[in-house]
């Protein structure tokens, strides 16, 4: 009862911190392994339609990478990234249509929007916990998602009709043509590439001081401020910085996709990531990736005649009630134990 | 003249006045001992002189300068440190990751003497929430006295300790108050670990002080004998 | 600005009193974010249709919250009790999943046409109130809540039981030890909630039209007025339906596109104002 | 479900049949129209397999479903066309949808239908040499219903609108055509999509002292006005209210007698006596139990015409079928049409429609009809094929 | 002479870590036990194992019976708790607080006016929230409140700390008038002293296990201290 009602409890996040160095360098090592091996997948997976949904899963991956730090690191359950992620998609389309930019300047810039959009709302919310957090983020995207829907705005959003990006037939990013950039295969390196190193980043802080310090405003925040340490600008960097991952995601996804629909700020794709990254399991840096990798899978092999939501909401429940902690969360629970078989 | 005083101190909840006009001097290596009734304040004070809680009038003072209006933080990067009442560490840390993340802030030069002294050697690399009650209270005593503060504030460091380990935990104070130089504001209720370590002895009554001074004219105050000690006098 | 306009805020307030007013006390004793609460609402509404068809709206009127008890009954057994020591978000992610299952029942049992419920008989037409022609069916839900509001206030703070669900709902292990029954604390209180939310659905049956997605729209307001009234404090998280109500139709009234935003401007400014929301209690 | 998808693999099976792929919306609010798009291309099939197909071509539907959200609506796609050997697609519903579409089309190498999306910019920016528009868009509604504005009775006009591209673009050209027709606009008001309560908005219509409404909501919307606007007894004051895509045959039990004498366009007549008509209108009677409305009936036009190009072309190759329909004229359901080459619209009658009736049996009444060249805008210079 | 609280080796953990190893003991009507360890020894954990808050095996008796049902039995059949910690409730006034005792629905001489005399500090603060109270006011209310219920045993898990002296003067009178009621008492305390002053007999808790059991007497005893360790 002393522990905040929605601040998940140690089983779910909070990763109990005995760091040494050797697991840092093979953590790290790990994912440049991974980094390689996932390289190879466009030559493994030869038909689009599922090297496309590969490609969603990368994309909607990086969300949900830093939904799970903010988890993992501050004990928050963030809905506002899918906001960072529709505010960067957006911003690209604005630049190419309106300013006519080049996709890989539009890219940048929108990383930087989403970034900034990020700053502004943790300014607003980083402050709260539980439950205000959780409700402020969502209050925040909402309110986003609103305002893309406005009439007024309909020349730079297209309001309800989405933005169709025309970057024109000379259109190229990293060297790819429009017809490569749609192509799932070709786009995959970059975003791939881009999964990965946001991963290593976020792994790393986790396990720098910063880390440590993030870890400490979770478990006390008064006691931190009583010990000299401001709370609040670690918490906004933290937070900062998981939209920038998500803002990447979202560029590269407009210039895949193309197109960009306003749901994108809704409250459904909001409730999605979380829910994916829940069943992944936040407590893990895999965790929240595996969840989205499969979230998609389903979402695209349970849609068939409209019982989707049905499927979905079935699947939530068997997993959370059956698996806590999300599956990540099983499987480590499991190595606790046979850890704790061996060492008795 | 003494590092940390404070005079005039008031502090309200809305109608109540917890705190009404209430002065204390500190001196280096001196311990302060305040004890008073419950509700007589002592928590109320502490707060008010380590920034927690906004005196309504009176100022506080470091080195002479005012720092009434100075935040949390200022006042911990200036050497002011308190512990709570209600033991305050970070449960899901061990013990080392915490104390090295507090020395680093407070550049701490010999963390390892602290360590020693608490006796927390042994359960450097256990997470806080699982070590015992009464070796919680030692982490909770040692994250107060990293970065050789010049000043610190203890609520009740003693709660709920067992007899000889509060006789432990006063006699730390009393130890790593003079080694350091320490100005020490010590509030407790145990009644004889009191009188046995400070030096001066502040008695708080109704928000107001009752008395001041050394500790046998203090226990010797019919005042605060019928107000405080009761039997234990 | 007149008096209609008044009244329209005040009638969209009450149907909000009513919702919010449920999903704090449930929120208040097993610290899960009743994300099924839009849900029940929807399937209220739909029973409420069905029923005034079959037999009565005011039949309806009676029964849908009776039978939403039930599912109140059924969510507390089988998943807030024996969850009851999990995450609270994860609870809160089980009872979403619940939304999206109701959902699809509601399509599969009423299909996805849009339906809507006449008044009944007494209550349509308008009446004149305060100098304009008014619909006496809004009057009516009107007075329903505002009567609901005073006896839940009532009964919070003035019974044995209310005693008991207030202090369940701020630290239920020691509730228990204290004495009290927490498990059936808890069920009444979580009942209680269902019902509220399916006398809401039935209130807004003949307001609104049905469809599927009546309970999302209204879900994630809620939500908000919940966290602006202060989590899990009934009494906040009325007035600030109310107030929330009327703020959002004066702001129809002058502008519609700036209106859909004042909610979320409104739990900002106000989080930003009181951390703890207007009633004060921890925001967590 | 999609059950009807041939089970031979992602081959494409028989290279000789047709195959289309139908991606309605199958959950949310409009997945009622999205079964009746269904059907129309059911029959159209059916009718058509029955004859022994088109030049021996068997037609396989591929039904799947979207939630309308097109980030979906465009994987449910590719997913027909690259595992199923999909070459048509069919009933996807909403503009956003074909918007996303037609940005893929080309990339995709199949061609798109659109029977049910009305946005202007479809045939305009949007626009794809694979996105066929076989529904009018509004601006083609809106001119069918101008030229009868001035015979509906009531002087003083509120515009109620849905706050949407759609909603926007209707309410000034109405205000225009009204203001030709000698009429005042009083009020004009902006809902946002999926508005439920409509008080402020009737309220604000009642005190503008407004006798006629031109309303332009769709779906839970539409029914939340209607129903609200007859608590708040508005028919005391408004003689006339005119609906634009607002009530359609679905909707009648849902509203009930209180939409007996409102106005609406009307994509399609039931009644229109051609013999293809008569025989649609038989075969999904037969089929359905229920008569056809503007969704099956415009399905069944696509539906049509993909037909009547595959013909004209002799071969099933998408290439050729669009180079084979471009200002092609053909018999249809709805008399004689052309796709216009252009910005491949349909050129097609559109109607005025009141609604008579009561209780159970309330129907259209068709007060007036529009030929294709008073209502058709020239072709958007937008549009690059 | 009847048990009002039996334990039958009793283990309890939490979150799998065993706390307490096979405890057994009995608590006659009336009687004065003190409960002593170090801290960590699992006092509080005993006294929890009652309510079902840690996970227990064994069996736990009060009047003769087996506990069955939810956390409220215990004290609805007469043993109720002053938890550490005090765990006042911030969202009721003191009198509310005071109140719940009454959930036990047991009846008996306990009233509001006899609690507010035993404890002025809080007739003083009667309207304001619970956790307003300074810390030892607040563990006068969670006495107060125990008390409502009119237990046969009162379980008190260190009552004194963090009071003054005079309080805890006062808190010995209160006992001292409670047991003669016949109330039976069970002590968690630090103070061996006051454990003495109120109690006939002790057990020794050490990490878990009943190590030694007697009359308060023995603490005198080096050996006896030693032993646990005190
Ligand atoms: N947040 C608060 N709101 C209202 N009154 C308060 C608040 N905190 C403390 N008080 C009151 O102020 C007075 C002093 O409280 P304080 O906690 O300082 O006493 P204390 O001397 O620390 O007592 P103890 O020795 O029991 O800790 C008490 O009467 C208490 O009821
Ligand atoms: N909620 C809990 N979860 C996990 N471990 C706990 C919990 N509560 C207590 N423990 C552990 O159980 C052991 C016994 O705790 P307990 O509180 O019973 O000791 P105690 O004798 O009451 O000590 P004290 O005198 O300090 O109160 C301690 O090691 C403590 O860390
Ligand atoms: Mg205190
Ligand atoms: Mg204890």
């Amino acid at each position: 009862m002393t522990t905040l009602p929605d601040a998940p409890p140690a089983d779910v996040v909070a990763p109990r911190s005995r760091r040494r160095p050797g697991r840092t360098l093979l953590g790290a090592g790990l994912i440049v392994a991974v980094l390689l091996a996932g390289l190879s997948v466009p030559y493994i997976i030869k038909d689009p339609y599922t090297m496309g949904l590969v490609l969603e899963m990368a994309l909607l991956g990086l969300p949900a990478l830093g939904i799970g730090f903010l988890a993992r690191h501050l004990g928050l359950i963030s809905l506002g990234h899918s906001a960072f992620f529709g505010a960067a998609a957006y911003s690209v389309g604005i630049a190419v249509n309106r300013w006519d930019l080049s996709l890989t300047a539009a890219v940048g810039f929108a990383v930087v929007v989403g970034t900034l959009v990020s700053l502004v709302m943790g300014v607003l919310v980083v402050r709260a916990s539980g439950m205000g957090f959780l409700m402020l983020t969502l209050a925040l995207s909402m309110a986003l998602w609103q305002l893309a829907l406005q009439t007024s705005f309909r020349p730079w959003t297209g309001a309800h009709d989405g933005l169709l990006i025309n970057a024109g037939a000379d259109a190229s990013f990293l060297g790819m043509g429009p017809r490569e950039i749609q192509d799932p295969g070709l786009f995959w390196a970059g975003v791939w590439v881009s999964l990965m190193g946001a991963a290593l980043v976020l792994w790393l802080v986790g396990r720098s001081r910063f880390g440590v310090l993030l870890e400490g405003i979770r478990e006390n925040e008064e006691r931190m401020r009583f010990s000299g340490y401001g709370t609040f600008l670690p918490r906004l960097a933290a937070f900062t910085l998981t939209g920038v991952v998500a803002s990447l995601g979202g560029a590269l996804f407009a210039v895949n996709a193309g197109y960009i629909s306003p749901d994108i700020l809704g409250f459904t794709r909001a409730g999605d990531s979380l829910i994916a990254v829940l069943i992944g399991g936040p407590a893990s840096l895999a965790g929240p990736l595996i969840g989205t990798g499969l979230f998609v899978w389903a979402q695209a092999h349970l849609n068939f005649g409209g019982n989707l939501h049905l499927f979905t909401g079935i699947a939530l429940i068997l997993v959370l009630v059956f698996l806590p902690g999300g599956l990540t969360g099983a499987v480590q629970r499991i190595a606790r134990a046979l850890r704790k078989g061996g060492s008795r | 003249m003494s590092i940390f005083s404070a005079s005039g101190l008031t502090v309200r909840y809305g109608a109540l006045a917890a705190l009404t006009d209430v002065a204390i001097e500190l001196e280096p290596g001196v311990v302060h001992g305040v004890i008073g009734p419950n509700g007589a304040g002592k928590s109320t004070f502490i707060d008010a002189l380590s920034g927690r809680r906004r005196p309504s009038s009176g100022v506080v003072r470091l080195d002479g300068d005012d720092i009434t209006r100075r935040s949390v933080r200022w006042r911990r990067a200036h050497g002011v440190s308190r512990s709570f009442q209600r033991t305050s560490v970070f449960g899901s840390m061990t013990v080392r990751t915490q104390l090295e993340m507090i020395a680093r802030r407070n550049d701490e030069p010999d963390l390892d003497e602290i360590v020693s002294t608490l006796g927390l050697d042994e359960v450097q690399d256990q997470v806080c929430s699982e070590i015992a009650y009464g070796t919680q209270r030692s982490v909770d005593l040692a994250i107060a006295l990293i970065g050789r503060p010049r000043v610190v504030l203890l609520d009740e460091p003693c709660a709920g300790l067992v007899a000889d380990e509060s006789v432990r935990m006063l006699e730390h104070v009393r130890t790593l108050c003079t080694e350091r130089d320490v100005a020490a504001l010590l509030v407790e209720h145990d009644v004889e670990g009191v009188f046995r370590t400070c030096d001066v002895i502040t008695v708080l009554d109704l928000g107001s002080v009752l008395a001041t001074g050394a500790p046998a004219e203090v226990r010797a105050n019919p005042d605060v004998v019928r107000a405080y000690l009761g039997s234990a006098a | 600005m007149n008096a209609a306009q008044l009244l329209n805020g005040i009638a969209l307030g009450s149907l909000l009193m009513v919702l919010s007013s449920g999903l704090a006390m449930i929120y208040g004793l097993r610290g899960v974010t009743n994300f099924a609460h839009g849900a029940l609402y929807m399937s209220g509404a739909y029973l409420a249709y069905t029923l005034s068809d079959r037999l009565s709206f005011w039949a309806a009127l009676v029964l849908v919250p009776v039978i939403l008890a039930v599912i109140g009954v059924v969510l507390e057994m089988v998943f807030f009790r024996p969850l009851q020591h999990r995450s609270h978000i994860e609870l809160g992610l089980i009872t979403f999943g619940l939304a999206l299952i109701a959902e699809r029942l509601v399509v599969l049992i009423w299909g996805e046409k849009t339906l809507s419920v006449d008044p009944p008989p007494g209550l349509t037409g308008t009446t004149s109130v305060l100098g304009v022609d008014y619909p006496t069916y809004r009057l009516g839900i009107i007075v329903v809540a505002l009567a609901l509001a005073a006896i839940l206030v009532m009964w919070l703070r003035y019974t044995r039981t209310g005693l008991y669900v207030r202090a369940a709902s701020q630290d239920i292990e020691t509730a228990g030890i204290m004495g009290i029954d927490v498990n059936r604390v808890s069920l009444i209180v979580v009942s209680f909630g269902a019902a509220l939310a399916g006398l809401a659905g039935t209130l807004a049956a003949p307001y609104v039209s049905l469809d599927p997605n009546m309970g999302n729209s209204f879900l994630i307001i809620v939500l908000i007025v919940v966290v602006i009234g202060g989590i899990g404090s009934i009494g906040g998280a009325m007035v600030a339906g109310m107030g929330l109500g009327i703020i959002q139709t004066v702001s129809t009234v002058w502008s519609p596109s700036v209106a859909v935003v004042v909610p979320y401007v409104a739990l900002v400014v106000v989080l930003l104002w009181r951390p703890q929301g207007l009633a004060g209690k921890r925001v967590s | 479900g999609s059950a009807s998808s041939n089970d031979s693999g992602s081959d494409g099976g028989d290279d000789s049949t047709i195959k289309i792929a139908l991606i309605p919306p199958t959950s949310g609010a409009l997945a009622q129209f999205g079964t009746d798009a269904v059907k129309g291309w059911q029959v159209a099939a059916d009718m058509v397999n029955a004859k022994g197909g088109i030049d021996g071509h068997k037609v396989e539907l591929i039904t799947k479903g979207t939630d309308a959200d097109p980030a979906t609506t465009i994987r449910v796609a590719k997913e027909a066309v690259t595992q199923d050997g999909a070459q048509f697609i069919g009933a996807v519903m909403t503009s956003p949808e074909h918007a996303a579409l037609n940005a893929q089309l080309a990339g995709m190498g199949a061609l798109d239908f659109n029977a049910l999306g009305k946005d202007d910019a479809l045939v305009g920016e949007q626009c794809s040499p694979n996105a066929f528009h076989i529904v009018q868009t509004s601006s083609m509604d809106l001119n069918g219903l101008a030229s009868s504005i001035d015979e509906m009775p009531g002087d003083k006009w509120a515009i109620m609108a849905v706050d949407y591209a759609t909603g926007h673009s209707a309410a000034d050209k109405f205000t225009e055509e009204a203001e030709k027709a000698g009429k005042t606009i009083v009020s004009t008001q902006f809902a946002p999509l999926n508005t439920t309560d409509f008080g402020s908005y009737i309220t604000k219509i009642k005190d503008s002292g407004a006798d006629a409404v031109f309303a332009v909501e769709y779906g839970a919307d539409g029914v939340a006005f209607v129903k609200q606007a007859e608590q708040f007894n508005l028919s005391s004051q408004v003689k006339t209210v005119l609906g634009f895509n607002m009530v359609s045959e679905p909707l009648f039990p849902t509203l009930g007698d209180s939409i007996v004498g409102y106005y609406n366009n009307v994509g399609y007549d039931v009644n229109a006596d051609n013999d293809l008509n008569q025989e649609f209108v038989d075969a999904y009677t037969k089929a359905n139990g229920s008569a056809p409305y503007y969704v099956p009936a415009d399905n069944f036009l696509a539906a049509e015409t993909l037909f009547a190009g595959i013909e004209k072309a002799g071969s099933t190759d998408p290439d050729d079928v669009a180079a084979a329909l471009n200002d092609l004229t053909f018999d249809s359901i709805d008399g004689s049409v052309t796709l216009r080459g252009a910005d491949h619209q349909l050129l097609r009658p559109s109607y005025l429609g009141q609604v008579e009736g009561s209780g159970k049996d309330l129907s259209f009444k068709i007060l007036s009809s529009a030929e294709a060249s008073t209502t058709t805008p020239e072709p958007s210079a937008d549009c690059k094929m | 002479m009847s048990t009002v609280l039996e334990f039958r080796h009793v283990s309890a953990s939490y979150a799998g870590a065993r706390i307490l190893q096979d405890v057994s003991f009995a608590i006659e009507e009336g009687e004065t036990v003190g409960l002593v360890g170090r801290n960590g020894a699992g006092k509080s954990t005993t006294l929890l194992s009652v309510y079902g808050v840690p996970q227990v095996t064994g069996e736990i008796l009060v009047a003769g019976k087996p506990l069955r049902g939810g956390a409220h039995v215990p004290t609805s059949r007469g043993v109720s708790l002053v938890p550490q910690g005090k765990r006042i409730f911030s969202n009721l006034t003191v009198e509310e607080n005071i109140l719940l005792g009454r959930a036990s629905r047991r009846h008996g001489s306990w009233t509001l006016d006899a609690v507010y005399d035993l404890f002025p500090n809080l007739a003083r603060g009667k309207g304001r929230p619970g956790t307003s109270l300074s810390g030892g006011e607040q563990q006068m209310l969670a006495i107060a409140r125990s008390l409502m219920s009119e237990p046969a045993l009162l379980m008190l898990d260190e009552p004194t700390e963090g009071l003054a002296p005079v309080i805890i003067d006062a808190i010995v009178e209160a006992l001292m008038e409670i047991q003669s009621r016949g109330t039976a008492l069970l002590l968690v305390e630090q103070h061996i002293g006051m454990i003495q002053k109120v109690a006939q007999r002790y057990l020794a808790l050490r990490s878990g296990q009943l190590v030694g059991e007697g009359a308060v007497s023995q603490l005198e005893d080096r050996a006896v201290q030693e032993l646990i360790a005190l």
